[in-house]
């Protein structure tokens, strides 16, 4: 991975958030507070406008100022989240790791530690645990991707807002997890 | 999934920005909930009074309400006006914001007292 | 009976109001206390973000923060701040409005944190 | 007791109130949120507005429209706790009792109901229950009602707002104590 193609995949990935905002904070309407679309969308763009002022160049500042803009802006529990996988991707990148596998386990492992959550817990977990694992045997693709974003659907939610709706949070997609599939699939398309 | 509106909420605090501010917590997940409030006393000053608390309560158009409360005068009050009015009032000794955030979700979701009640039980600490 | 203003609180809400009523009913009881709060995100939405609250820690005059909060994301972005600064940060996963409360009463009346989590510990719930 | 005896008390306590309200507040400020001096004043000056328009000519009348000021003007847990007992004297004269020691018996156990508080747990129930009792006994007096009120300072609180500060609310005066044995002498004064 080379920091063009952390950019590219940060355009790619933002177009996707801009066209499934209303989509994504629907899915939130559901078992949450409706403002998941909007909350990535705001991230997408703080992104965008913070690598263009940080110019950054090489692979660990890069990933650090995607982090800084996703802490300070997206303003949910996802932005913590988001931000501390791009915070362990930077410190994993300052080692000179600039394998996709490596770093990819390095995020999912922060995510999970941020939020506690196991996977199962119907939340992002869910999809950056096995996702990491996947790349690692080189199976990480976009039917994987998908295959464990709809497996969200039947759990009940144990962790985040939606574990409040207990019972009734069954039969929803998570939707840090339905986001989670689509910063993967772009990301694959930006280092295929 | 439709909001149950035959069961409301009321909620009283010794600060009315308490109580505003947790209103707008809960509209964010449950827009549909019947939810009235009684922030302060009916003179505006921090505290609470029964009469305040009564005009949250008749304002309610739910017929069988869930009361949440911030500290003990409130749950005096409220003790009394359960005395003065033909609602039934249900009151719940959980944490206050934590408690009234769960009771809104579980409304809006569809759920009844019964099964609201089980959620709430963890959040007891009064 | 001096209060203990070495230990400083900070007050970590989704909402502007929630913490700004809290503010105004812990005043009453601890007008000594070094209390600083973040509500909302730094543009005002409701939400919580790691920038505000870093804002709310420098802002606190007192060495020793103990921390409380309403819903999980604050939580996130809490132990993210954590991180980020040099103070020792204290989250405590109790009732926020009685949580809080509780603190600053016992900070004002002199309490050390290791005596006043003795009294927070039945109200943990998070 | 009659009509002219409970106003004529009321004239002594509002006085007395009046007198004693930074005192009150200064005690509420050791253990409390120091507005028990201000809540008790409120709450004298709305008794006897209430008691010039609602022109009470039973004692049952009389009673209820003491009630209905404090407890729609006090503001504070003793607006509740007066207007409980006040309720339970009018419910009391209601069925023809005049007596004094039953009359204070009911408000006595109306209070502690109320409050669900129990001797020893440092608050107005310390002065109410005893007193009561005493009263029954033909024994109350000032120097009795002194004592009870006393007798709360080496306690700690179990129930209001001094009980946050657990071991910290004892060698202090209960607010609501003290202002409960203002209510009892100025009662045996206008009743003697
Ligand atoms: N404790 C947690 N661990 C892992 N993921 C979580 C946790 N809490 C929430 N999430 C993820 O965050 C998503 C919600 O994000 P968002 O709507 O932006 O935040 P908020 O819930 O604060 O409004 C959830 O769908 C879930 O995937
Ligand atoms: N649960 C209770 N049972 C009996 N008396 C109580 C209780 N809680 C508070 N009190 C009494 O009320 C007094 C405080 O009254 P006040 O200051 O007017 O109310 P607040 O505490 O709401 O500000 C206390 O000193 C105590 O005597
Ligand atoms: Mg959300
Ligand atoms: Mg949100
Ligand atoms: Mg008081
Ligand atoms: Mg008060």
């Amino acid at each position: 991975m080379n920091v063009e193609q952390v950019k590219q995949w940060m355009q790619l990935f933002s177009a996707e958030i801009e066209k499934n905002k209303d989509y994504l904070s629907q899915l939130d309407t559901d078992i949450g507070d409706g403002d998941h679309g909007n909350n990535m969308a705001r991230g997408v763009k703080a992104v965008e406008a913070g690598l263009a002022k940080d110019q950054p160049t090489d692979l660990a500042q890069t990933f650090k100022s995607i982090a800084m803009s996703l802490i300070s802006k997206v303003g949910g529990a996802s932005g913590p989240l988001y931000g501390t996988a791009f915070l362990e991707m930077a410190k994993a990148a300052k080692d000179d790791e600039n394998d996709l596998p490596a770093l990819l386990q390095a995020a999912a492992a922060g995510v999970a530690k941020r939020g506690g959550a196991k996977v199962g817990d119907k939340t992002m977990v869910d999809v950056w645990l096995p996702a990491a694992a996947d790349a690692k045997q080189g199976q990480l693709n976009d039917a994987v991707i998908d295959k464990l974003v709809a497996a969200t659907k039947p759990l009940r939610a144990l962790k985040g807002r939606a574990s409040y709706l207990g019972e009734r949070s069954i039969g929803h997609l998570d939707p840090g997890a339905v986001s989670t599939g689509m910063l993967l699939k772009t990301l694959l398309q930006a280092t295929k | 999934m439709a909001a149950n509106t035959q069961t409301g909420m009321v909620l009283v605090s010794h600060v009315p920005e308490i109580v505003a501010g947790i209103t707008k917590l809960i509209r964010q997940v449950a827009p549909d909930v019947a939810l009235t409030t009684a922030g302060g006393t009916s003179d505006g000053d921090i505290g609470t009074d029964a009469t305040h608390i009564l005009q949250a309560i008749d304002a309610n158009p739910a017929t069988d309400l869930m009361v949440f409360y911030d500290l003990g005068s409130a749950k005096m009050n409220l003790d009394l006006v359960t005395d003065m009015t033909d609602k039934p009032l249900h009151r719940y000794d959980v944490a206050f914001v934590e408690g009234a955030y769960t009771c809104a979700a579980l409304l809006q979701a569809g759920d009844s007292r019964a099964e609201i009640e089980k959620q709430l039980a963890p959040l007891k600490i009064k």
